[in-house]
């Protein structure tokens, strides 16, 4: 049967035609085998242009198509749906790109119309060996899994909840809340943290389309794009939440800590109780104290030998000997809200963290502020006394390549919010040293303005160091920073009776976990990649799985929500199409050949190579598989094929190149 | 007329091709040496392409994807980088420059990288000079044919057993 | 009515021939089923012999060796025009064998290396072999010698590949009782071997692969129930054809390829690179490039016997 | 173990006393030195300033010579150690370079393959020696002796690895290890100014004395040190700075081989502790002496 | 320059930041933000012209006479400790280096000369014994650069001298030949 290829040139008005020779890429097209027809237009991508496709496709003039335009990138799509509506298999049409990476990045004009000729060559051995493929649909399951309950998780799962979708919130702490429900103020507006979360902590609480997993963790997600496989364990928290009523008899009378003493008034820079047995704050959601087995005395000694919270407790909601609980269930989409951790100062030794009282990190400093910190929400030294000067140093471990390459977007402004906080609260000066002030955000910059009048001084310069070496008397039992005002060309020695390191965001610690079981990619900067940084903000390389917050990229509370209510949008949009088309290039096994060596086994990204017992070979589970390629050119047998990226198509694509006589 | 070398590119369609296709939109101009081949992931590109372009006619193969960390699809530049670190290492034994083919990362934002690296690869390719595997194989095997001696008479193996 | 029958070899050790001998008690039915009417190493027949014979006579040739020479050039036109069926017997026939590792030389090197510079030659002029000489008027000729080895298909049309170094012998037989029974393949199969790798065969266990070193095989004691490769022995089974009945493999020995690539796959040698690439354990270019100086002599290891048939045939002089 | 020895011109001169307690010293750790023959100056700073490619040079002469050993080479001077490694470090960084010194080597019949590993005195010392090992051989109790270590520069960084740039511990703990008492200070990796003695004696000085005032501070009695330029510095310079800036500091500044020895019961003499411009007296003296 | 008001552009020299870039141990300088941890952690910063940071910003604006000039690179004592604390791990030290051996090449050295003649004479005395003999550098480097210092420099002398620390005759190394051979070579590579 011979095989009757079309070539379709697009001039793309001067674009291409200003500089590749059309009527001869058009003769010369001609020349080659099995093309019967060739044609040219201004712009192919017009209604007219693709009209001429697809009347010839409907004329059965031709039975493969090449279009030689623009990129695939912009176009493909577009061409697939004409070649489509004119009645062909759309994977029997490939596009040759003459302008992106021709027409337009090359001078002169014969030798880019030379290589023109020789991608359409290529395309017209491509097409002669393409094979019609079909689009497989599978349907979507309407619940979703969102995993992580700070704002972003909350924000996301509330936003499907009142679209009348089931969600499951799960949280690896003992509350939902995250970093948010640890500060004070928010910047710029200066509200109360605690008085916008906890409403909306309560909702997610007590709503009926969200059940909610609080310290638990996500162990295991199988399957694909609406239809994932969940696996959840339930860490004991030892006490019952049916019967617990959160009265807070048990840590009130609990003998052991679970904060490890300083031995001064910084000692418990922690909300809630630091008994073993605690509440991590008072507003918690679910209000349910936990056990801390690595300090509790009860599990230390073995023998059982405190037990005094179970006596407190009146209605027997202790249970020492509750055990972890796995649960499995399903869902069709996840939204991975995992959040961020900040950096430890204690590696940037220079700066004395961990080796001097009254150097603290930015959220140490957040939860003093706390009214409902142990300080009650006194800024205090370790001492106990009131401090007269304090620094806020930026950007530690953020834009150094020794730590984080990144900026962490929020550090300036919440220094700036510490450093109001401190003229509010005390008389001491403030002292900020940046290397930039970035202040982008609505309302940011006039926050700036304002610090500006409230007289703090601000200093351009990353400090080199902080020591506690006076030099002269003032800097007698200080912290004295050094550092190059920059603006001024002058090292200052500045003492200080405390310094605030205002710490950078990083992805957290179980972040690479998350990331691996749900297939999407970490990035250098330790944060998950999405799909694209402009036009594919919340969804991944993996479809059905969308990361919002600051397991994505450092941001704000405004960024993070707003994030949050696109990504649960984009849950919604796939939950009512009800169903979605899985690619159809994917790869495939020749059951015939595959000898069950198990080499393309660990290659698969997406656990779609899977080996088969019964059959005793590997198998692709198409639905999985995003047709990367990867275990094609790693089986050793020949047995894995890339549909639609055969080797005999690429090997053709590469013949065709020289045929013309590069 | 002064030697124009050929290359083969095998781009990565998220990262790599990207780049170039921004190299277009940026009228970033480089030397039309260059035909590439998209494929969807590095991890796709397999050696015997590479070997496949070189006997064909290329006198150079650029394989560009993602960077690490950064693939589209987790690791599939990472298998990229290990067959093309294996490949380097026995193409002398093939009598082949190592320095004909080049591994590079080039991201979806890197439209002057991806320029650059062509200009730069095709410098170096033309330094190289031309590689001809086909036609050196005809000219290499050119005497490996039937000789017709001065005695010019039968030949064969009257006495000959073989 | 018997079976005219031709078996030749190329540029070959003889151990193809030897493993027509070896089918034992077969031979027989070989005998019983076949004349035999030209078979060098065994039998006085003559060249001329054939070039008597009608063309299409034999219906079935085994040509076992590589293409060397002119000889071997002749030889192979010769019985192509006489034989219905022409089969490419064991791996010098069918993938270069051995032999075609020369063609990581040149010519003059080997020359040099064996008629020179070898440790047990006196030659202080350094005579190389003549093509052609005179000796008091009578011309002495050898064949020339090719400088680039030669698969027997890249010299003739062949119908059909019996793999192996050696093949084994009752795959020879099967092969032959094929031809009689008419029961033959489409053209340009391999008979007389299997259509999946070695590892199906292969009785190992085998897991997922992760390789963190390689070693050679007198540096470790293999567990006989463990696959090899993830032992760090380079097996090349995954690669190979099976139909050997894994006689390397049950020997502890890593298998060397010499059944050839499956259908499909045109570079047995770069194919394995890129398999076992992929299952390096290092992502570093440093650490891969140390792993990777572990294996002795990679690309003669991985092409022991299909350099010929490679894309790529030879070294690029 | 055995080691390729690169002593350095310092230490054969006027860090001589070092040499002589690495001689008494090290045999009992169990560490054979053996002398790099006909070593010729590393390269030092100075070459850095001027010519670039020479120092790379000459110094690649030692590490040349040093291949046919088939060991570490080790180094007790701390800018021979920096040297060293700055030129190993440049060849394989920079082809250019390595392709220069290669070729300045071969007009000298040499080659030098890059697979020498240049390793600081302290290091071989802390690292390669088991801590027990050490505390075995100690005879004297000096737990009593409040010890300041000093750093400096150049073991510490550029060639970071060795241990934290700003605030190394390695020393601290071998002081432990002989039993005295390590006294935490601030100073400890600050430049002494070395390099500037010769060039800007005043701010040098300057240095050396927020150095010695800092371990005052913190009652140390003595200092160590890894590097004959920071040695001769604090040691020799001691009175110049008191006198310049009217302190009056009398700290003792000695070798780690020298604080070894001592631990060891070995004599002053033995370890060419008389010779130190800052000599042992007082509190110090009696604690060395009573143990 | 830089005490003018208006500096103009075509007194610059823009193609200084390649320069250093292109030069060993230059290649992060382009990554400067001018945070001033360098100025800040240099122990003689209050000494130099222009402390580090200044530095970069000159060679990135174009001064080339300014940095070449200024006393900064001829202060820097090699503690490097800017260069382990650098936020874009710009090799400050080395970059020093490099500056230092410009400014020789372009007979820019006014201020740093006492270093510059230290440099000069170490290395005659090494292509002299192969090693420094500390004793005749000194002496040397007091009669050239220092004079009026010697009477400030002989305590120290004396001191070392009576401690047995300060050999008169010099170590000489066995093959001194092979080395000047070396240093030949990298004269004529170098053009001198």
């Amino acid at each position: 049967m011979s095989v009757r290829i079309g070539v379709y040139l697009c001039h793309c008005g001067a674009n291409i035609a200003g500089k590749v020779d059309i009527d001869a890429v058009a003769d010369f097209a001609r020349g080659l085998e099995n093309v019967t027809l060739v044609k040219d237009y201004k712009f192919m991508c017009s209604d007219p242009g693709q009209a001429l496709i697809q009347k010839d496709l409907e004329n059965k003039l031709v039975d493969r198509v090449v279009v030689a335009s623009c990129s695939p990138l912009m176009h493909e799509n577009t061409f697939r749906k004409t070649v489509e509506r004119g009645g062909l298999n759309p994977y029997l049409f490939t596009m040759t790109n003459i302008r992106e990476q021709c027409s337009w990045v090359h001078i002169d004009s014969d030798r880019t119309t030379e290589k023109a000729k020789d991608l359409v060559a290529a395309s017209v051995r491509r097409a002669f060996l393409l094979e019609p493929l079909t689009k497989k649909e599978v349907p979507i399951n309407p619940r979703t899994l969102v995993i992580g309950g700070g704002i972003a998780g909350i924000q996301a799962a509330l936003d499907l909840a009142e679209a009348g979708k089931e969600v499951v919130l799960v949280e690896k702490e003992p509350s939902i809340g995250g970093h948010m429900a640890k500060f004070d103020k928010t910047f710029p507006t200066l509200d109360c943290s605690a008085c916008i979360l906890t409403p909306r902590m309560v909702s997610v609480g007590q709503h009926s389309n969200i059940e909610l997993m609080s310290y638990a963790e996500v162990e295991d997600v199988g399957g694909y794009v609406g239809n994932f496989n969940i696996r959840v364990r339930k860490k004991a928290r030892y006490v019952d939440s049916e019967l617990c009523n959160g009265c807070g008899a048990c840590w009130s009378k609990c003998p052991s800590s679970r904060v490890p003493r300083k031995g001064n008034v910084h000692e418990k820079l922690s909300l809630g109780p630091t008994t073993s047995i605690y509440m991590p704050f008072m507003q918690a959601v679910p209000a349910i104290p936990v056990i801390d087995r690595d300090t509790c005395l009860y599990f230390k000694n073995d023998s059982g030998a405190c037990g005094i919270c179970a006596k407190e407790c009146e209605r027997g909601a202790i249970k020492y000997d509750m055990t972890d609980e796995i649960v499995e269930f399903e869902v069709g989409n996840i939204i991975i809200a995992a959040g961020f951790k900040t950096f430890d100062p204690a590696k940037v030794k220079r700066y004395g963290y961990g080796r001097f009282d009254n150097v603290m990190t930015a959220l140490e400093f957040e939860v003093m502020n706390c009214a409902s910190g142990s300080t009650g929400g006194n800024i205090l030294m370790a001492d106990g006394s009131e401090p007269k000067s304090i620094g806020i140093v930026h950007c530690v471990g953020s834009r150094d390549s020794h730590y984080n390459e990144h900026c962490s977007r929020v550090c300036c402004m919440y220094s700036l919010k510490y450093a109001h906080l401190i003229k509010e609260k005390t008389d001491a000066e403030v002292y900020q040293f940046y290397i930039d002030m970035r202040c982008f955000g609505k309302g940011y910059e006039e926050f700036y303005d304002r610090l500006l009048s409230e007289d703090v001084r601000f200093v351009r310069g990353k400090v080199a160091e902080i020591s506690k070496v006076p030099v002269t008397e003032t800097e007698e039992g200080k912290l004295v920073v050094s550092v190059e005002d920059t603006l001024l060309g002058t090292v200052r020695r500045i003492p200080l009776d405390m310094v605030v390191l205002s710490t950078g965001l990083e992805g957290s610690e179980t972040l690479p976990e998350i990331a691996k079981l749900c297939s999407v990619s970490v990035g250098k900067d330790g944060f998950l990649i999405e799909k694209h940084p402009k036009l594919g903000p919340v969804s991944t390389a993996t479809d059905g799985v969308f990361v919002v917050g600051g397991c994505q990229s450092p941001k704000d509370i405004p960024d993070t929500v707003a994030q949050a209510s696109a990504a649960s949008s984009a849950v919604l949009s796939m939950i009512t199409r009800e169903k979605i088309e899985i690619e159809a290039a994917t790869s495939e096994v020749d059951e015939d050949k595959c000898s069950g060596c198990k080499l393309c086994n660990t290659l698969c990204p997406y656990q779609a190579v899977k080996f088969d017992e019964e059959k005793e070979v590997s198998v692709v589970n198409e639905a999985l598989c995003k047709g990367c390629g990867t275990c094609v050119a790693g089986c050793p047998s020949g047995a894995i094929s890339a549909k639609h990226y055969e080797d005999r198509q690429i090997f053709a694509e590469i013949e065709g190149i020289f045929s013309g006589g590069l | 007329m002064s030697f124009e070398p050929k290359i083969v590119g095998f781009l990565c369609n998220w990262c790599s091709y990207t780049g170039a296709d921004l190299a277009g939109t940026a009228r970033i101009k480089y030397s039309p040496n260059i035909r590439s081949i998209r494929v969807m992931c590095s991890g796709r590109i397999e050696p015997t392409f590479i070997m496949k372009a070189l006997y064909e006619g290329a006198d150079g193969v650029l394989i560009a994807g993602c960077h690490p960390g950064d693939c589209h699809y987790q690791e599939g530049n990472y298998k990229a980088l290990r067959r093309y670190r294996m490949l380097k290492k026995v193409l002398p034994d093939y009598g082949i420059d190592p320095g004909r083919i080049r591994l590079e990362w080039v991201a979806a934002s890197e439209g002057e990288k991806f320029a650059n690296v062509v200009d730069d690869f095709t410098e170096e390719i033309r330094n190289l000079g031309p590689l001809g595997i086909k036609e050196g194989l005809d000219e290499m095997m050119k005497d490996d044919v039937i000789p017709h001696h001065a005695s010019g008479g039968e030949k064969g193996g009257d006495d000959n057993e073989a | 009515m018997k079976l005219k029958a031709g078996i030749y070899w190329g540029a070959g050790c003889g151990g193809c021939d030897v493993a027509v001998l070896d089918v034992h008690e077969k031979i027989l039915l070989v005998a019983e089923k076949m004349d035999l009417l030209f078979w060098p190493i065994a039998l006085d027949f003559k060249y001329d012999d054939v070039r008597a014979m009608d063309d299409g006579e034999f219906d079935i040739v085994l040509y076992n060796g590589a293409v060397r020479n002119s000889e071997n050039e002749e030889i192979a036109h010769l019985l192509r025009q006489k034989s219905k069926v022409m089969v490419a017997l064991g791996a010098c026939a069918h993938l270069g064998g051995l032999i075609g590792m020369a063609n990581f030389h040149t010519k003059e090197d080997l020359l040099k290396r064996v008629y020179v510079d070898s440790e047990s030659t006196v030659n202080e002029e350094g005579t190389l072999p003549q093509e052609y000489w005179e000796e008091a008027g009578i011309p002495l000729e050898l064949p020339r010698l090719y400088g680039t080895v030669k698969t027997l298909d890249q010299v003739v049309d062949v119908d059909y590949y019996i793999p192996g170094c050696p093949p084994v012998p009752e795959q020879i037989v099967n092969a032959l009782v094929a031809v009689w029974d008419g029961n033959l393949p489409p053209k340009g199969s391999v008979i007389g071997a299997g259509s999946r790798t070695l590892c199906d065969e292969c009785s190992r266990t085998k897991e997922e692969k992760e390789i963190t070193e390689f070693k050679r095989t007198s540096e470790v004691i293999t567990d006989p129930e463990k696959c090899l490769l993830e032992q760090g022995l380079l097996c090349l089974g995954p690669v190979t054809r099976e139909g050997c009945g894994s006689r390397c493999i049950n020997s502890n020995v890593p298998c060397r390829g010499c059944y050839g690539p499956l259908e499909g796959v045109p570079d047995q040698g770069i194919r394995m690179l890129s398999a076992l690439a992929s299952v390096l354990e290092p992502k570093e270019e440093e650490a891969i490039d140390e792993l990777i100086s572990q294996i002795p002599d990679p690309l003669r290891t991985l092409h022991r016997f299909s350099v010929a048939a490679s894309i790529l045939r030879r070294k690029k002089i | 173990m055995k080691y390729t020895y690169y002593p350095g011109c310092s230490v054969s001169a006027t860090a001589n006393l070092y040499q002589e307690s690495i001689d008494s010293v090290l045999p009992g750790l169990g560490i054979e030195l053996e002398e790099l023959d006909d070593w010729n100056c590393c390269g030092a700073t100075a070459y850095m300033s001027v010519r670039e490619l020479l120092s790379f040079a000459i110094s690649a002469r030692n590490l040349a010579l040093a291949e046919k050993y088939h060991r570490d080479m080790v180094t007790p001077c701390s800018a021979c150690y920096l040297v060293l490694n700055k030129t190993n470090r440049y060849c394989e960084e920079y082809p250019d370079i390595r392709k220069k010194v290669g070729q300045a080597l071969e007009a000298g019949g040499l080659n030098y393959s890059g697979n020498i590993k240049v390793r600081h005195l302290l290091d071989v010392v802390v690292n390669d020696v088991e801590k027990e090992k050490i505390a075995g051989t100690v005879k004297k109790d000096l737990s009593a002796l409040k010890v300041a270590p000093y750093y400096g520069c150049q073991i510490v960084r550029p060639e970071i690895g060795l241990d934290d740039p700003d605030d190394p511990q390695i020393m601290d703990e071998l002081i432990r290890s002989v039993g005295a008492t390590c006294v935490d200070y601030s100073m400890k990796t600050k430049c002494c100014g070395a390099s500037l003695m010769g060039t800007d004696e005043k701010k040098a000085l300057h240095l050396c004395k927020e150095i010695l005032a800092d371990a005052e501070r913190n009652e140390a009695h003595c200092i160590i040190t890894v590097c004959p330029l920071c040695q001769m510095n604090l040691d020799i310079y001691q009175s110049k700075v008191n006198s310049l800036f009217g302190t009056k500091f009398r700290i003792p500044v000695i070798y780690f081989t020298q604080l070894i020895g001592l631990a060891q019961g070995k004599s002053m003499k033995e370890l060419g502790l008389g010779r130190l411009g800052v000599k042992i007296s007082g509190e110090m003296k009696k604690i060395i002496e009573g143990a | 320059m830089l005490e003018k008001e208006v500096v103009y552009e075509a007194t610059l020299d823009h193609d200084f930041l390649d320069e250093i870039y292109s030069l060993p141990g230059g290649k992060e300088v382009k990554r400067c933000i001018q945070c001033g941890t360098c100025s800040g952690s240099c122990p003689q910063g209050a000494v130099m012209d222009h402390a580090p940071r200044k530095i970069f910003s000159l060679i990135r604006a174009g001064f080339r006479n300014e940095v070449l000039g200024s006393n900064t690179i001829w202060f820097c004592s090699s503690c490097y400790s800017c260069a382990v604390r650098c936020p874009k791990e710009i090799k400050i030290t080395d970059v020093m280096y490099a500056l230092k051996r410009l400014a020789i090449k372009e007979g820019k050295v006014t201020e740093g000369r006492k270093s510059a003649v230290l440099s000069r004479n170490f290395i005659k005395m090494v292509n002299k014994y192969g090693r420094n003999h500390e004793t005749e550098l000194m002496t040397r480097y007091i009669i050239e650069a220092d004079l009026l210092n010697a009477f400030n420099f002989a305590p120290v002398g004396l001191k070392l001298f009576s401690n047995g620390r300060l050999p008169i005759l010099p170590h000489k190394m066995k093959n001194v030949d092979q080395l000047r051979k070396i240093i030949r070579k990298v004269d004529e590579m170098e053009g001198i």
